[in-house]
């Protein structure tokens, strides 16, 4: 038969997260199918089809060590692309370490997933396709000071979930940094739909802007609420809000606000125009953020891959983190030699008649 | 009066070849027996002689082999409920009180299949005018009363569904001398109105004075059987269940 | 009691040497295979979840199994020992130096969880049934919230870059351990009062069990080894958070318990092997693997179809098997059963002193 | 209005509408657990699978909200009757601990199998104008105010349901022991289903308001909610209607005042602690007794 | 010598007064009965004296140990051992483990003895065992050992009650309606058999019965209790011809 090279895809099909691992499948079932249709990925002197094994980790740290060490040692797959969360990422990149294999996550912006805890140095083998929370959170405290003007701030975070609390602190203290106050920095934890009392709270200390650096479920939920209790002042969000889903959970109630991601699709370069028309006819959706991060995580593994020669866990490890400037979907990125997080820029959308619009670029 | 004397209309209940497992284990090797209309026939038995389980057959509260007719009628695959329906009441052992109901709405739950509200409320009346401790503890729950207390709310409740057959399972299970004799009195005064009785009784004694006939049950089988006073006067039954 | 009456398991169920032989080869097969890669780590690390797995229900099932309570609390006690264990390990001990401390720390995870073990305890005197369960759903909240709380200790983005120090020697040393001490416990005079407490407990009180101390050691021991179970798991896992420990991860232990049943050593064992390696079965290309000896004519329309989306329908299946094994067995499959390798001699004679050789059932309830 | 006094009338208020959203679930939990003594983890599923059919009924139908409703309850009947047929009947003289590890396999099986069909949360369509008044300073919406009187007029009628009719006696007398309720001559086997029936119904309504309230649902939405439903029902006193309702107000109450005067980091904290000391303080509930048990 | 002295016991229940004004002076040794009309307060007293219930006012002594305020197991270690009205044992457990679990107070292990099994944790639990059989053979139940409580027929269960109350090596033997559902026949022999374990166990023994055949038959002394309040107390001879009794209790008729 035929030489296949065989790549891993560790996602949150079940468990508290579905849609993320949802988007995170049907990206990298399209990026192989493109590949394959082309006859495969040019590796050396040959093409070669890639053959993809999805792994379910049920939202659980110890199946997301488990999935990737059976796709490590039992599948021998060459790279893995995932987990999202970082409460995932983190346990199976600690095998992919120590197993010497590659590991692409698309969405874990934790910079504690890229970072050897011991050392302090960056690990070898762990790579993410995005921006890091630090990072965002700067921007975005820049943003709401310098570009809304708002010199009183509050947050609501959910303060059981690892993403949305880092964020808030970046931001709250880049944001004081910059002069302005945060007024009220209110917390709730996961799976609450009832945000009243916090929001209650937040009105009485009359900010001038809210940040919500909250999931794209959530965020409708809260707006709304907001509203209702006749809070008027804008929201901004996170990359978290960056799913065409939150306009359809929201509606118009979201008109007028910002957020920062990873890239704009009406400002998008052609690589991405491809990629969402091609997602669009595949699953009769718009892709979200994860499964364009994931589509250009599986980018750079190829890109990795074509340009070491061989399929061979080592060189695609060293090619990949001297991988010249990649034209992704989300932007360009290109690895620094002593660092596993990509150098990219975020840019600002804002919400306008239920679309997502380009408003700016951001760098920190 | 035997029953083989007796015409098919006069029967009531015909117990024929009864048989009821545990878990495997047989209580009850072909038991055969007739109740006929306006009797009041005893069981006994030692402890563990399938006296219990030959009640809960009847009325539907556990599966069994061989055949019960009612008034002619087959209960075999009758449900439990139906067949209170069709006129069987059955006071059982351990009362069976429901104890976060008050005594009235244990009175109440027992007309579940009744339609005449003008017989209802005569038939609280009776059941007062029979047990007048009732009355003065309607509204207490029915798991806070005296063990004669809960008696008499199971036999009540038992004359509130209007059962043509009454079947008590030892109802003078540790009452006071008292209210043994009441009971007695009362299972009598029942009987005298029209309503069969099947009693199963460990107070031997009383329960062959009442009845009409009786029959002896050994692990399971019917060794004896006769009208109240014959067996009142066997010697093997003075023996075994008489005592000295 | 009457399933396994063929005489060819009688015989092997009254082979009192096999167990200690299964230990010894365990034991030898611990240290070998990760030594000389017997078996790949994928296996490898499935066979320690499976370890843990069985800590976790052997220690679970004293309480909701013997005791008759509902506890929910026993993910709460594994973060206790987790955190303990790492901060331990990470902050603490010279663990780079002297890696041999490291069962010092899941020592002190277990007591540490023991400890807070009396919050639930202590209720536990007065109230029973459901509202014992919701102390304990209370109990795991708190636990949650509190680590949340505190930024030392990660808050909700937990301790990344454990140590691995969980190894499969350690793994299979630490479950024999519980089940032995369970056991042991089981067949004492407090494991009776334990069983008599699932009875009647007013009963029990008046029969001279002193029911406040038998209570007591149960809650501390079963959430002692949840602590341990709990330090493994962090030092395998490399990462914990508050998420690891939530209310999903007691679900799944409550599980492993009745699956394989109440009241049953063997059968926890039983229950937490089946689930954890069921789980593993149906992955979809595991069980591609399984099944690849069809003809290809079946297979790739199976596979096609059906195998590759079994990722989610996997989580469709378990509940339902789940749900088949409780109605045909629903004191779980082991229930107040047990295998007479785990009944001390003296308990098996004790039972059947008069009763004729060989008409023997399995003991009942474990005595 | 002092400020004061505006943001204390706002909590109570958000306290009042939180505690009717607990309660519409709660209420329904109760009837099941009531008669069964189970905690039934699959309640807070079926309030799920309610909610999916809510949307299914709004946006592929384009039903309006009365039928939605209807329809939705009807749905949600169904689905609880048949899970009582084939998954808990078998187990009826079983430990009681069976059935609920039962539940819980069904509870897990809905939400996989919903999941299966709809990976991405789904959004519910306002059915009903949602209109909100400014009272000086506090606001009030037209839907808070339906979800509190729906659960006030709910819990009344099943209050006159269990202790004034027949059916509500025969209930309660399955809750004390079912042995002998046929010698009754009640038919145990259709009071079961139908008590299955009326708590899978308000099961389903209550996803249907709770979707209306918190439009967008997704097949895990029914976890913490049939825990917080499980909490109100035991704090109440178990199976104890005016219990549950009580229960859900003082869980609402405590998780929206432990937010707006304490840092709400610590809400999960103090509620879980207060609900604890609750719990030893008051063994049975709030409303709820002992069993009677004679020695 | 004394055993039991209870003086000015009361006992409500929310507002029931179920236990008026108690006292009773029981000597070593005897063996006494206790009837009286349903609800009298015959059961609440048991429950009084082995601690179940705490009396509201009044004072328990066995000998010179105030009862009152203790937990059931501390007094069931002072040697108090009873059976229940309605049977309660352990029904899903063993024969054997009934009887074993009542000897909880005479094995003396620690925690850390029983854990790892060392110590003295197989002497004593051998003879717990040995003990055990002793008791069972006596109530001629030794080859159901294995057997589960529950599967026992109900005379058997009564016995098995008796055998576990003596495991706990009682002093004061309290009886709630042993006779209950046993007919005349057996309870001819359970006469018989109560009169031989006090002898063999050198027991003292307060009965509940409404049998009257047992109770007049081998009860020195009877108490009766109306109300929760003493109505008459003396030998059998006297209380059956006393009238307050005949008419609160008896009955016009005959015993049995
Ligand atoms: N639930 C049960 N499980 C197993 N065996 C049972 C059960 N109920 C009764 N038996 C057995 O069936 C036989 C007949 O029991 P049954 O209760 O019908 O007797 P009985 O004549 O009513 O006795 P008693 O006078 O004690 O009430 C006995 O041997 C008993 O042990
Ligand atoms: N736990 C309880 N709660 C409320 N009332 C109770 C309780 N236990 C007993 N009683 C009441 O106290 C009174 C005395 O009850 P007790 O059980 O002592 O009577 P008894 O003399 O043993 O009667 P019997 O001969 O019927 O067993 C009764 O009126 C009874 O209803
Ligand atoms: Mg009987
Ligand atoms: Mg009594």
């Amino acid at each position: 038969a035929e030489k296949t090279i065989k790549l891993g895809v560790i996602a949150e099909l079940t468990g508290d997260m579905p849609a993320v691992g949802a988007s995170c499948r049907n990206a990298a079932e399209l990026a192989v199918k493109e590949v394959n249709a082309a006859g495969g990925l040019q590796v050396g002197k040959e093409k070669m089809k890639v053959e993809l094994v999805v792994e379910d980790n049920a939202g659980k740290a110890d199946q997301s060590a488990a999935a990737a060490q059976k796709l490590i040692t039992q599948d021998e797959v060459v790279a893995i692309v995932g987990p999202n969360a970082s409460r995932y990422a983190i346990p199976a990149s600690e095998i992919a370490e120590s197993e010497k294999t590659v590991l692409i996550t698309p969405w874990s912006t934790n910079p504690k997933t890229t970072m050897d805890e011991k050392t302090g140095k960056p690990k070898d083998y762990v790579f993410r396709a995005c921006f890091i929370d630090p990072f965002q959170g700067g921007v975005l405290a820049k943003f709401a000071y310098q570009t809304l003007k708002a010199k009183k701030a509050a947050v609501l975070y959910d303060v059981a979930s690892d993403y949305n609390k880092g964020i808030a602190e970046v931001f709250k203290t880049n944001y004081e940094k910059l002069g302005g106050k945060i007024v009220a920095f209110e917390t709730y934890t996961t799976n609450d739909k009832d945000f009243s009392a916090q929001l209650t709270k937040i009105k009485d200390a009359k900010p001038d802007v809210i940040f919500l650096p909250n999931y794209y479920n959530e965020v409708p939920l809260q707006v709304q609420q907001a509203k209702r209790l006749g809070i008027t002042v804008p929201f901004i969000g996170s990359d978290s809000w960056g799913s065409p889903e939150l306009l359809t959970l929201g509606g118009a109630d979201l008109n007028g606000y910002y957020f920062s991601t990873h890239y704009a699709a009406d400002n998008a370069a052609p690589v991405a125009k491809k990629f969402i028309a091609d997602y669009e006819k595949a699953y009769g959706a718009k892709p979200d953020d994860v499964a364009a991060l994931t589509y250009d995580a599986f980018g750079l593994l190829f890109g990795a891959i074509k340009s070491a020669g061989k399929v061979d866990r080592e060189a695609v490890r060293v090619s990949l983190s001297t991988l010249p400037d990649y034209k992704g979907v989300t932007g360009d990125m290109k690895f620094k030699a002593d660092s596993r997080d990509p150098i990219k820029s975020a840019v600002i959308l804002e919400i306008k008649d239920g679309k997502f619009t380009y408003f700016t670029n951001a760098k920190p | 009066m035997s029953a083989s004397m007796a015409g098919i209309e006069d029967i009531q209940l015909e117990v024929r070849d009864l048989e009821v497992h545990y878990d495997g284990i047989r209580a009850l090797h072909g038991v055969s027996f007739t109740v006929l209309k306006g009797e009041i026939v005893t069981l006994i038995g030692a402890n563990g002689a399938g006296k219990t389980s030959i009640l809960r057959a009847i009325s539907g509260l556990m599966p069994y082999g061989g055949s019960v007719v009612f008034e002619g009628q087959s209960l075999k695959r009758i449900s439990a409920h139906r067949i209170v329906g069709l006129g069987i009441a059955h006071v059982p052992e351990g009362r069976g009180i429901f104890g976060n109901l008050t005594v009235q709405e244990n009175l109440r739950l027992a007309t579940w299949q009744r339609a005449d509200k003008g017989e209802i409320a005569a038939d609280y009346d009776r059941v007062f005018a029979i047990f007048p401790r009732l009355l003065e503890r309607q509204h207490q729950l029915g798991g806070t009363l005296s063990g004669g207390e809960q008696q008499m709310l199971a036999v009540g409740r038992a004359l509130m569904s209007r059962g043509r057959l009454l079947l008590l399972d030892e109802p003078s299970m540790g009452l006071s001398p008292r209210l043994v004799q009441e009971i007695f009195r009362v299972v009598e005064d029942i009987n005298r109105s029209g309503t069969t009785v099947l009693l199963v009784e460990q107070n031997a004694n009383r329960a062959l004075r009442i009845a009409s006939r009786a029959y002896v049950l050994e692990t399971g089988n019917i060794t004896l059987s006769g009208t109240g006073r014959e067996l009142l006067g066997d010697p093997r039954v003075k023996e075994a269940y008489l005592g000295g | 009691m009457n399933t396994m009456r063929n005489p060819g398991w009688e015989w092997l169920m009254a082979q009192r040497w096999i167990l200690p032989a299964l230990l010894l080869i365990g034991f030898g097969l611990a240290f070998a295979i990760p030594e000389y890669n017997l078996l790949n780590k994928y296996v490898q690390l499935v066979m320690m979840y499976v370890g843990i797995n069985i800590i976790l229900t052997v220690s679970l099932n004293l309480v909701n199994g013997y005791m008759g309570e509902f506890s929910l609390a026993h993910a709460g006690f594994m973060a206790v020992g987790a955190y303990t264990a790492a901060l331990l390990t990470q902050k603490v001990l010279p663990i780079a130096d002297y890696p041999g401390l490291f069962p010092l720390a899941v020592l002190a995870g277990g007591l540490m969880a023991a400890l807070l073990g009396l919050i639930v305890a202590i209720p536990s005197f007065k109230v029973r049934g459901d509202y014992l369960a919701i102390i304990t759903l209370a109990f795991l909240m708190i636990v949650k919230s509190v680590i949340e709380n505190i930024d030392y200790i990660g808050g909700p983005r937990g301790i990344p870059g454990i140590k691995k120090l969980t190894t499969l020697p350690w793994v299979f040393f630490w479950t024999v351990a519980t089940i032995w001490v369970v056991r042991n416990f089981v067949y004492s005079k407090y494991g009776r009062g334990v069983l008599s407490i699932r009875e009647d407990e007013i009963a029990s009180d008046l029969m001279s069990v002193n029911t406040r101390r038998v209570k007591f050691l149960a809650f501390m021991v079963s959430s002692f080894f949840a602590g341990v179970a709990g330090a493994l798991f962090a030092h395998l896992l490399q990462f914990i958070s508050p998420r690891v420990f939530d209310i999903i991860k007691t679900t799944d232990v409550l599980i492993m318990v009745y699956l394989g049943g109440i009241a049953s050593i063997s059968g926890s064992i039983l229950g937490a092997v089946l689930y954890t390696v069921l789980l593993e079965v149906l992955r979809p290309s595991n069980f591609a693997a399984l099944v690849s000896w069809l003809p290809d004519v079946i297979f790739d329309p199976l596979n096609q179809y059906f195998i590759r989306h079994l990722g989610v329908w996997r989580m469709v299946i378990m509940p339902l098997a789940l749900v088949l094994v409780m109605l045909y067995w629903p004191r779980g499959i082991m229930g107040l059963r047990e295998f007479r390798w785990f009944v001390p001699k003296r308990d098996l004679d004790a039972h059947h002193r008069h009763v004729a050789h060989g008409g023997s059932h399995d003991a009942p309830h474990g005595h | 209005m002092s400020e004061g006094i505006i943001y204390w009338l706002q909590q109570t208020l958000n306290a009042l509408q939180l505690g009717s959203i607990y309660a519409l679930i709660a209420l329904g939990y109760t009837m099941v657990y009531g008669i069964l003594t189970m905690i039934n983890f699959a309640h807070g599923d079926v309030f799920m699978v309610g909610a999916f059919f809510c949307f299914l009924a709004a946006v592929y139908l384009g039903l309006p909200f009365v039928p939605t409703l209807l329809l939705t309850m009807l749905g949600a009947a169904l689905v609880g009757v048949m899970i009582e047929r084939l998954a808990y009947k078998p187990l009826r003289n079983a430990p009681r601990v069976s059935a609920i590890i039962t539940a819980l396999g069904v509870g897990i099986f809905l939400e996989n199998f919903t999941l299966a069909l709809a990976p991405y949360p789904k959004n519910i369509p306002a059915l009903l104008a949602n209109a909100t008044w400014n009272m000086g300073g506090v606001s009030i919406s037209s839907l808070q105010i339906i979800i509190i009187l729906l659960s006030l007029g709910l819990m009344f009628v099943l209050d006159y349901v269990v202790y004034r009719t027949p059916v509500g006696i025969a209930m309660r007398a399955i809750s004390w022991d079912k042995t002998y309720v046929p010698l009754m001559g009640v038919p145990l086997d259709l009071i079961i289903s139908v008590t299955f029936a009326i708590g899978a119904g308000l099961a389903g309504a209550a996803g249907t308001m709770y979707g209306l309230a918190y439009p967008v649902i997704d097949p895990y939405m029914g976890i913490m909610v049939g825990w917080k439903a499980f909490i109100s029902a035991v704090v109440g006193g178990i199976g104890n209607i005016r219990g549950a309702m009580i229960g859900a107000f003082i869980l609402g109450g405590v998780e929206i005042m432990v937010a707006a005067f304490f840092p709400s980091t610590y809400r999960d904290f103090v509620a879980f602690t207060l609900l604890m000391l609750l719990i030893v303080i008051r063994p049975y509930g709030i409303l709820g007794q002992p069993r009677t048990q004679k020695v | 010598m004394t055993l039991l002295t209870a003086t000015k016991v009361k006992h409500y229940f929310g507002g029931l007064c179920a236990v008026a004004d108690f006292n009773l002076q029981l000597q070593s040794g005897e063996l006494m009965g206790i009837i009286g009309p349903n609800g009298a307060g015959k059961t609440t007293i048991f429950n009084l004296i082995t601690g179940v219930y705490r009396a509201s006012e009044g004072s328990i002594r066995l000998r010179d140990v105030e009862l009152v305020g203790k937990t059931p197991h501390q007094i069931t270690a002072l040697r108090v051992g009873r059976t229940f009205q309605n049977i309660r044992l352990f029904r899903d457990l063993s024969v054997l483990d009934n009887v074993r679990i009542a000897h909880y107070a005479q094995v003396h292990y620690s925690p850390l003895e029983a854990l790892l099994h060392i110590g003295r944790y197989r002497r004593e639990e051998q003879r717990i065992i040995d003990n055990s059989h002793r008791l069972l053979s006596i109530f001629k139940l030794e080859h159901l050992a294995g057997e589960t409580a529950k599967n026992l027929p109900y005379g058997s269960q009564r016995r098995l009650e008796i055998a576990r109350a003596l495991a706990i090596d009682p002093e004061l033997l309290l009886l709630d309606e042993p006779a209950a559902g046993m007919n005349p026949n057996e309870i001819d022999q359970l006469m018989e058999f109560i009169q031989w374990i006090r002898q063999e166990f050198k027991l003292t023994i307060l009965l509940i019965e409404h049998q009257m055949k047992l109770v007049m038959g081998i009860c020195e002394r009877i108490m009766v209790l109306d109300f929760g309040q003493t109505l008459s107390e003396g030998p059998p001879t006297v209380i059956q011809n006393d009238p307050k009794v005949l008419e609160a209790y008896l009955g016009e008729g005959s015993i049995g």
